[in-house]
């Protein structure tokens, strides 16, 4: 059986005065269908871009350069353009973090999401519009027949954000790409979103591509996870593992800084340094300048992954030189 | 309590005024601060907690009179510094200090590290001048553990947690005695974030700094706060000690504020929604008890009459729960 | 004082000025960084300006005695221009790099000296195209001197201060602005009279409006920064914050603003040298008088293109390059000004 | 909304009222009526006829309210303004009020079809290159306009009568008819030099605008529902682009009335800009004030109504 | 949406070819009428006979008012002949110094229709013009409510001043005096003394004192019959145009379309007189003209002794710019044009017309014309001027030999002109003959020592050590006309004399005339009437523009200068009056107010198929003479015009063969 998505060795870079710089190099993952992957990372470590690119929506002058995307088996980077647009909220849909300004501010956001279902179906603006009632009480849209005709402004956060997830889900997608949906709101609006998109994957069974910094809402949401730095995964594990066995120095790093996991007074981990910018990220291993465990082949060339149990991996240096398991 | 507070702020009130109609009439008020009692103990952190737009900043901003509180009073070692006139309260600024939340917006990208440090020096007197001056620059640097050299820099070749290191080494380097912390992690990576923890952490035990923690980050008030105040549209709900608010939260909205918080542990997932709704507008708040519109325990009570702050173990809640 | 001895004090004031900037840039590296990217971007047109900036300057730079081309030149004051490119005087027009006048192919004083031709008075076309240039740059140059400082004090106290002296001054600007700005220019000059310097102080004062607007708006937004309110919380007194925040935040835009309008300048210019209120020697006036010229048979054409091509290029060169400062400097705020 | 439009209306009277009085002091003050009588004389008029003249136009009135509160030049030049009595040319005696109306409608017919081609092409062309953005046609797009914005006015119209007026014969050179088969002919040329020296700048606007637009987290949404590149291009971001479209548009309406002061010169049609260079040429102060103000009174018009439109388009702007 | 576009592109085109191409001026109808097309550069100030007083106005008055009095079309000089009057009057001098001119009109003088007449009788559309509409005018003249510019020139007329101030006095008086009809006022102020009508058909002009020059008033405008309704029913109320905007003549042509800002359309007047009496002097085409003109095909048995006038209708179109104006003549839009002086070149090579032009049919004519434009200096200046005595007349004679005249007319007016010796032009009986002003012949050497003599030695002005610094005030200069007045600067600077050329606008020139602040102008006069006196007068002390605001703006004021001119105003042109004139140009010659500068040489050109085109060099339409062929007009005229069309489908092209790379780069970049 094939992954709802599958992600191969996807490069994408940006030109940078005369150069290109890589910001995804070889990220490689897959989503079944019914499951919740969570991508994790710390911000500029290319995880937006990995969701663009699932879409083939990276902005110019980004462009892809190899790698494969594989949606039911089908490869999206090989399709003529106008067969991607159908494939694109047909198919994958996407939410995104902002959903003040990710609505078309002059439009009543009941007509925003007929347009999406009028793309994909032959269906009348009246027949769509009901569907849309329909969606947007089931997304928890209180008066759902009178927000149609509301503007984006009218609404707050949490309701721009359920009509994203209405426009998203409208016409059932076999992917959805959540791209930071609740970073932008509140905390108690945020648990009310997870909470509608943890029912409505239980209903649909949907692929979802959740994209986060937020390691809660990984927690939250996600069956599995894959943790992204300097635009590769360094690691990838189930939800339970990551958080009780990380492998990789980063993962390890990354929770050991979290306040929430630390007893008050106690000083929080620090990673050394900052990220680099991509145009200085290190030739081999990416994190080698910041991990605490590196030593001489981390210079070297960039890591394997390896595998560490069910479904757990993690490229670095230091496990392989560890006794395997 | 036996000895003053640091601070004390009673019956904050800054209203922003609401023009309209023909002559721009004032026909009523954004009321993001609405009657706030609130302690800081020197060297202490006292944590002020909210949701968007509950008027969390404006009480930062009142308090050093960037806003022109309405009413009330801000009690800095018992001198109200709500009624000092500009030059009154000049030498007050040099003790109470502001770091704000966007690292990007708060350093001015035309000054040089050390222009923007010695300029609080230069408005107090402080540090002389010239080779005087620079050494206690380098001196601050350091302190935020940045490296001196740097101060002949300019903002934009640093990163987001550099630049916030130089904001807090801007606060420092006039000495205050409190600072005012207004979302100042919230916009950083979590491994960046925990460097500025430590940092803050550290400067308080060096230097006996009181920290005024404005936040909506609940594991960071829990991790670095010893009193807490929750706020919720202009008014303080809850008030108390941390470990007592955290493990038994006496207002519903606390308690729906900790119950939202996605939790790290991964035997522990699926919070569960409490709150329920949106915030009401400000301007215009609901009567009775405010958090009535989206509170799991309403009572027909709520609707009409205001609760007070009511004394529970540790400090205090707007509830009528707690009677 | 002699008027030359003023002008030579000005060019040197210039010149050290220019020094100062040009340090200043260096030092920063902000702005060095914008003028390498400029340098990147636009190299052409920079040389381009660079070189009429450089005509100009030596327009400036006169001094008395030397040989000229008739008895009253040696008790003028000329230019590094004038001596350079005067030449010798013809009886009249000369096509460009003729041996031979125009009309009746008599033989020329200065055969094939004469690289755009003459005018209608035997004048050297090339020495009165560079003259322009100095005309074009001071037409900006002075109304800037002008425009900017009122624009800054205005729009910065509007914005700065509000209420009731931003009441005042955005009635001010909404009332000159009302005013057609070509009408009211031509008012203003038919009021103070014909000149270089009339001509200026009115196109100053109908062109620091937009400036000012600008100002005003950037202000009111800088106004709400953090590093304002952390100037403001530090007890920085008003005087300081405006001077150390707020205008050195408003620089990029006055030299936007400045660049882009430079060329609105030298085209308003150009209408009113059509209208007979211009300013002596100006381009516009060259293409004015020029224009008639095309009738001629056999054509008269490199008058109106020796001046037409001056200003198309400076002009292109100015407008480029502001339209990349714009983007280097920011990438918003004046975007949605024309 | 009521209370907005006739606050911004107040704010217009006030505007007016300052207008005029700018008008009062360019006009009477610095330029004095002894000017304005010895001009419209002509050169051979006597001091005596000059004061006879004076006194037939009024302006023999002393200036301000404090050297005759009664009669004064200032309550004069404001009543009879705020009145529409604009009165009569200083050179020819004829009403200028009917001078206008006349001028009217031979402007209108140069800049109403000059403003419409003008605004499709450069909305059309700024779509177009924002379509192509960052490829050649976008880079050649913007130095053509550039190149175009670089170019004076005069020369377009000097280029133009002589390529297409005389080469190549298509129009006429120059005129104006009230036929409205031949008015075709006339107006054909300088709508064409009126589009072409306009649509530079405005399609260097349209396209920033547009490529702004395009890079806004709507248009990412549209794309990732499945919307087309064109589809995005004209329902989404046409559509958000329409506020600063609006806001260039409603402001150039007044400019309608004005006509174009040097095309109609050039190309004789008998319209307000030419009215307004023949009052320049001739010293005609009393036309030229009432032009300002009407222009002026337009202007502030167009500006209320720019900001009542936001409304319309724009369903964030509550008016308040 | 495409489709759209596509058929939205295709009927834009398909408009832009039918209309398009096509640069007619004038609706396709004119084939068959005898249509003269003619241009004015500025909007009329006035048609109002009284107040018109400037060429582009006469072009127009002319052809709707006859005069009593006419100039002959080919006779040079000058000739009066009768024209509504029978003939030409001679002056009877009375007692006391007074002169006498009986005027007879001639009968059958009919204004053309016009509804302005239903106020003299319902139905009525025109009547019969008699002396009491003369009269009428004559006393308009004196009226302060009208802009007279001439009312001097009249004040010989006995009782015309009185008239004029009893006018401003009772209307300043009685209120309900001034409320009447103007013509109501006169009569109840009794008239003008001096002007008695003693039949309908007969008029006395009485003169206080001799001026011969009168006649030649009644040859304009400002004398001919204006009827009473006309100025009436024109009031410019209720919806009526003003008199000023609708003349109403007895003219061979009436208004038809008077669109002051764009148009004026000229058409017959049925009922002019000479309709009715061919035989009248000013109404058929004349017998016999100057030498040279039966060469010149002017006296063509095809017109000689045919009633006037030939043509249907006369055009008026405004046209601002000079090129504009000639190219639409060039391509035959235009019947006969001047020739700006860009495009003398392309017209006329070495006096004669150029092959191209001589191919097209196109017929150049010359006429001088009697005027004069001058520089002047300010004799009040303190170093130019009387003040400066001795200095101050060499300083202005060597000036005046350093001007060169002839290189200056070659410059800017194509040689279209003659260096003027004295300021009367030559084309004036009484003008010096063979006169050659010694001042106005280019001497550097002479001026030199003259300037030594003055004290300025190569122009060094010893009190400053310096070139002697003076200012030439030019106003209202365009940036056309700067090089004219630079040229006179460039010619001072051989001198060493630094000029420095001021350019000011009207109104700040007239503060410096005020202040008495200006040094050197330049300036131009037109010849009313072709008299020596309309000239001379320019110099005289009446007329300082100093102290009397007038004319002189010299402000010249010599003592023999002036009792000469005295003299000379009064006197009939023969030998003693021109030695009189003599005198005073010898006086002028050493004294140098003026630096006389140039005559004025017109060249007009006319198509071949414009018949009887003589230049008149005054502003006296003799448009009734002329005649056209329509058909060979319109013939030309289409095999002159096609439209190049090419140039849109290169362009077309271009642009399409741009696009359609770009178009497959973003494609495949968007895969």
């Amino acid at each position: 059986m094939s992954a709802a998505i599958e992600v191969e060795g996807l490069e994408v870079s940006f030109p940078d005065g005369r150069w290109r710089v890589s910001i995804l190099d070889g990220v490689d993952f897959r989503v079944e269908a019914g499951e919740v992957l969570a991508l994790v990372g710390e911000s500029g470590c290319g995880k937006s871009m990995t969701a663009l690119g699932c879409m083939r929506l990276i902005p110019k002058p980004g462009r892809i350069d190899r790698g494969r995307v594989l949606l039911d088996g089908r490869e999206l980077l090989e399709l003529p353009v106008p067969a991607m647009r159908q494939v694109r909220g047909a198919e994958i849909s996407m939410i995104f973090q902002e959903p003040m300004t990710s609505l078309s501010p002059v439009v009543t956001v009941g007509t925003q999401v007929v347009e999406a279902i009028r793309l994909h179906e032959k269906i009348s603006v009246s027949a769509a519009r009901k569907r849309v009632a329909d969606l947007f009480a089931r997304v928890g849209i209180p008066d759902p027949a009178e927000r149609l005709d509301a503007y984006p402004h009218q609404l707050s956060g949490g309701l721009k954000q359920r009509v994203m997830i209405a426009m998203a889900l409208c016409t059932q997608p076999r992917v959805l790409i959540a791209d930071e949906p609740t970073t932008a709101l509140d905390v108690t609006i945020q648990a009310q979103i997870l909470e509608l998109m943890r029912e409505l994957q239980r209903e649909t069974g949907t692929a979802i591509l959740l994209i986060t910094h937020d390691l809660g809402i990984v927690n939250e949401l996600a069956d599995r996870v894959a943790v992204m730095y300097a635009g590769r995964i360094v690691e990838e594990a189930t939800r339970h593992e990551l958080f009780r066995q990380p492998r990789h120095p980063y993962t390890q790093g990354l929770l050991r800084s979290m306040p929430a996991l630390v007893a008050p007074g106690e000083p929080l981990h620090e990673i050394a340094g900052t990220v680099p910018p991509p145009s200085d990220w290190p030739a081999g291993c990416r994190f080698v300048d910041r991990c605490p465990r590196a030593f001489d082949p981390c210079a070297g060339p960039a890591p394997d992954f390896q595998m560490l149990g069910r479904g757990h991996s993690a490229a670095c240096h230091a496990l392989a030189a560890e006794p395997g398991e | 309590m036996s000895e003053a507070p640091l601070l004390a702020i009673e019956g904050l009130r800054t209203w922003f005024p609401i023009r309209k109609g023909l002559l721009r009439r004032v026909v009523g008020h954004v009321r993001a601060v609405d009657g706030v009692d609130l302690e800081v103990e020197a060297g202490k952190t006292t944590a002020l907690v909210g949701e968007s737009g509950c008027g969390k900043t404006t009480v930062g901003r009142s308090i050093l009179r960037l806003e022109e509180p309405r009413e009330g009073r801000i009690l800095y070692r018992g001198r109200d510094l709500a009624s000092l006139d500009p030059a009154e309260l000049h030498p007050y600024r040099q003790k109470l200090q502001i770091v704000f939340q966007d690292p990007m917006a708060s350093l001015n990208p035309r000054l040089r590290v050390r222009d923007v440090l010695a300029e609080g020096m230069h408005s107090f007197g402080i540090g002389g001048g010239g080779s005087e001056q620079t050494d206690r620059i380098a001196e601050m640097l350091r302190r935020v553990r940045l490296d001196p050299d740097s101060m002949w820099r300019y903002p934009h070749e640093f990163s987001g947690g550099q630049r916030q290191r130089i904001g807090i080494a801007r606060a420092l380097a006039v000495e205050p005695e409190l600072l005012i912390c207004d979302e100042s992690v919230s916009a950083l990576d979590v491994s960046i974030q925990a460097q500025i923890l430590n940092l803050l952490g550290e400067l308080q035990d060096e230097m006996g700094l009181a920290y005024l923690f404005i936040t909506h980050d609940l594991s960071v008030v829990r991790y670095l706060a010893d009193e807490v105040a929750v706020m919720y549209l202009g008014e303080i709900v809850e008030r108390g000690p941390t470990a007592r608010i955290f493990e038994e939260p006496r207002h519903p909205y606390t308690q729906g504020l900790l119950s939202a918080v996605p939790s790290v542990d991964p035997d522990r997932r699926h919070q569960a929604v409490r709150v329920l709704g949106d915030v009401p507008s400000p301007s215009a708040p609901p009567p009775g008890c405010r958090f009535h519109t989206r509170c799991p325990e309403f009572m027909e009570r709520c609707r009409s009459e205001a609760p007070t702050l009511l004394p529970v173990a540790g400090g205090e809640a707007r509830c009528f729960l707690v009677e | 004082m002699a008027p030359h001895v003023l002008s030579n004090a000005i060019v040197l004031l210039l010149l050290v000025a220019a020094g100062f900037a040009l340090r200043f840039v260096r030092g920063n590296r902000m702005w060095r960084d914008a003028l390498a990217q400029l340098w990147r971007r636009r190299r052409g047109s920079l040389l381009v300006i660079v070189a009429f900036l450089l005509v100009g300057l030596l327009d400036s730079v006169a001094w008395t005695g030397g040989q000229g081309q008739d008895a009253l030149a040696a008790h003028e004051a000329r230019t590094v221009i004038d001596r350079l490119f005067q030449g010798d005087r013809e009886a009249s027009y000369s096509a460009p790099l003729a041996d031979a006048a125009f009309y009746g192919g008599d033989p020329l004083a200065a055969p094939g000296g004469h690289w755009l031709g003459t005018d209608i008075l035997g004048r050297d076309v090339l020495h009165r195209t560079l003259k322009g240039a100095r005309v074009a740059l001071m037409i900006g140059g002075l109304t800037s001197l002008i425009a900017i400082p009122l624009a800054l004090l205005f729009g910065i106290s509007a914005g700065y201060f509000g209420r009731r002296i931003d009441d005042a001054i955005f009635f001010l600007i909404s009332t000159l602005a009302s005013i057609p700005s070509l009408l009211l220019l031509i008012a203003l000059i038919m009021a103070l009279g014909k000149g270089t310097w009339q001509v200026c102080l009115a196109l100053g004062i109908t062109s620091w409006v937009g400036l000012c607007r600008v100002t005003r708006g950037e202000t009111l937004k800088l106004r709400e920064l953090d590093y304002v309110q952390a100037a403001r919380a530090l007890g920085v007194s008003h005087g300081r914050i405006l001077v150390r925040h707020i205008l050195p935040n408003l620089m990029h835009l006055v030299i936007i603003t400045f660049v882009l309008m430079f060329s609105q300048l030298v085209l308003s210019e150009a209408i009113l040298a059509y209208l007979g209120i211009g300013v002596d020697g100006s381009w516009g006036e060259m293409i004015d008088q020029a224009r008639n010229e095309l009738s001629r048979e056999p054509i008269i054409w490199w008058n109106i293109a020796a001046a037409g091509s001056a200003m198309f290029t400076l002009l292109l060169a100015v407008n480029y390059v502001g339209d990349s400062l714009r983007d280097i400097l920011d990438p918003r705020t004046l975007r949605e000004t024309p | 909304m009521l209370a907005f439009v006739v606050r911004r209306l107040l704010f217009g009277v006030a505007v007016v009222l300052g207008v005029l009085g700018i008008l009062f002091v360019l006009f009477f003050q610095v330029a004095s009526p002894d000017d304005i009588a010895r001009r419209a004389l002509g050169e051979k008029a006597r001091p005596d006829s000059i004061e006879q003249w004076k006194a037939n136009h009024g302006y023999d009135r002393p200036l301000w309210p404090w050297q005759d509160f009664e009669d004064n030049l200032l309550f004069h030049h404001y009543s009879t303004m705020l009145s529409f009595d604009f009165g009569a040319s200083d050179v020819d005696g004829a009403p200028i009020s009917q001078r206008i109306r006349e001028g009217a409608g031979p402007s209108l017919a140069l800049t109403v079809p000059a403003f419409a081609f003008g605004l499709g092409l450069a909305v059309l062309l700024g779509l177009f290159v924002a379509f192509f953005r960052e490829t050649y046609i976008d880079t050649t797009g913007v130095f053509l306009c550039v190149l175009g914005m670089s170019v004076s006015i005069l020369l377009y119209i000097i280029a133009g009568q002589y390529l297409v007026g005389k080469m190549l014969r298509w129009f006429p050179i120059s005129g104006f008819d009230a036929d409205p088969a031949v008015l075709l002919r006339f107006l054909a040329l300088p709508v064409l030099i009126s589009v072409l020296s306009g649509v530079g700048s405005d399609v260097r606007f349209y396209r920033t605008v547009f490529v702004e637009e395009t890079g806004r987290d709507y248009v990412r949404t549209a794309r990732s529902k499945g919307a087309g590149e064109v589809r995005v291009m004209i329902r989404h971001v046409l559509r958000n682009s329409l506020i600063p479209i609006l806001t260039r548009v409603v402001l150039a309406i007044p400019f309608l009335f004005t006509g174009s002061l040097l095309l109609e010169s050039f190309f004789g049609i008998p319209g307000l800009g030419s009215l307004t260079i023949d009052a320049i040429s001739q010293n005609d102060f009393a036309t030229l004030r009432v032009m300002v103000f009407v222009l002026s009174m337009l202007f502030i018009i167009g500006q209320i109504a720019t900001d009542i439109s936001y409304a319309l388009v724009d369903p964030r702007v509550r008016l308040e | 949406m495409r489709q759209v576009w596509v058929a939205a592109a295709l009927v834009g085109s398909l408009c832009v070819l039918a209309v398009g191409c096509n640069n007619n001026p004038y609706p396709e109808h004119d084939a068959e009428l005898k249509v003269l097309y003619s241009a004015f550069s500025t909007p009329h100030r006035s048609l109002d006979p009284a107040e018109a007083y400037n060429v582009s106005a006469h072009r127009v008055t002319g052809l709707v008012y006859d005069t009593l009095l006419e100039y002959h079309f080919l006779k040079r000089p000058y000739t009066l002949i009768p024209g509504l009057a029978k003939q030409v009057p001679t002056a009877e001098p009375l007692e006391d110094g007074r002169v006498r001119y009986r005027f007879t009109l001639r009968p059958g003088v009919n204004f053309a229709p016009d509804p302005c007449f239903e106020l003299g009788g319902a139905g009525r559309v025109t009547r019969e013009a008699t002396m009491e509409d003369v009269a009428y005018q004559l006393m308009r003249l004196a009226d302060p409510a009208l802009n007279v510019q001439v009312r001097d020139q009249f004040s010989n007329i006995q009782g015309f001043k009185q008239f004029h101030r009893a006018l401003i006095e009772r209307r300043g008086a009685d209120p309900a005096f001034a409320a009447l009809p103007a013509r109501e006022q006169y009569a109840a102020l009794g008239g003008v003394e001096g002007v008695r009508i003693e039949h309908p058909h007969a008029l006395e002009i009485t003169l206080h004192s001799p001026y011969p020059q009168i006649l030649y008033w009644f040859a304009m405008e400002f004398t001919t019959p204006v009827a009473w309704e006309a100025v009436e029913y024109y009031d410019g109320e209720a919806g009526r145009e003003r008199y000023a905007d609708h003349p109403v003549g007895t003219g061979p042509f009436g208004i038809d379309v008077y669109d002051k800002r764009s148009r004026i359309v000229l058409d017959r007047n049925p009922h002019w007189y000479g309709l009715a009496d061919p035989r009248a002097p000013g109404a058929h085409y004349p017998e016999e003209g100057a030498p040279g003109d039966a060469e010149a095909g002017l006296l063509d048995a095809a017109y000689v002794g045919r009633p006037l006038p030939f043509l249907d209708r006369v055009e008026f179109r405004l046209e601002k710019e000079g090129i504009p104006l000639f190219n639409k003549f060039l391509q035959g839009y235009y019947d006969s044009g001047g020739i700006i002086k860009e495009s003398f070149d392309q017209v006329v090579q070495s006096e004669r017309l150029s092959p191209e032009m001589a191919a097209r049919e196109i017929r150049l004519q010359k006429a001088v014309s009697p005027g004069i434009f001058n520089l002047g200096f300010n004799m009040e200046d303190e170093t130019l001027g009387v003040p400066a005595g001795d200095r101050g007349r060499k300083l202005r004679q060597a000036m005046s030999l350093a001007v060169d005249s002839e290189k200056w007319i070659e410059l800017f007016l194509n040689g279209r002109g003659l260096p003027a010796q004295t300021p009367i032009p030559p084309v004036i009986s009484g003008a010096p003959e063979g006169y050659l002003n010694p001042y106005r012949q280019v001497d550097l050497d002479r001026a030199r020592a003259l300037l030594v003599e003055a004290g300025y030695p190569d122009g060094i002005d010893p009190a400053t050590g310096a070139p002697l610094k003076l200012t030439f005030d030019a106003y209202e200069v365009s940036s056309q006309s700067r090089p004219e007045r630079q040229y006179f600067v460039d010619e001072w600077r051989k001198l060493g004399i630094n000029v420095e050329l001021s350019s000011t606008t009207y109104n700040e020139f007239q503060e410096k005339v005020d202040r008495g602040a200006y040094q050197i102008y330049f300036w131009g006069w037109s010849a009313d009437y072709p008299d020596p006196e309309n000239f001379l007068f320019l110099l005289s002390c009446a007329m300082r523009k100093s102290t009397t605001g007038g004319p002189n703006s010299a402000n010249f004021c010599h003592p023999g200068f002036e009792s000469l001119f005295n003299q000379m105003e009064v006197m009939e042109d023969g030998p003693e009056r021109r030695a009189i004139i003599r005198e005073m140009v010898a006086i002028l010659e050493q004294e140098r107010p003026w630096i006389e500068i140039f005559n004025g040489v017109g060249y007009s050109l006319a198509h071949g198929w414009l018949a009887n085109v003589k230049p008149f060099g005054m502003s006296y339409p003799m448009t009734k003479y002329l005649d056209i062929d329509p058909v060979k007009r319109a013939r030309v005229r289409l095999s002159w015009n096609e439209p190049v069309v090419w140039p849109v489908f290169a362009i077309a092209g271009m642009f399409v063969v741009g696009i359609i790379p770009g178009f497959r780069t973003f494609f495949r970049e968007r895969q």
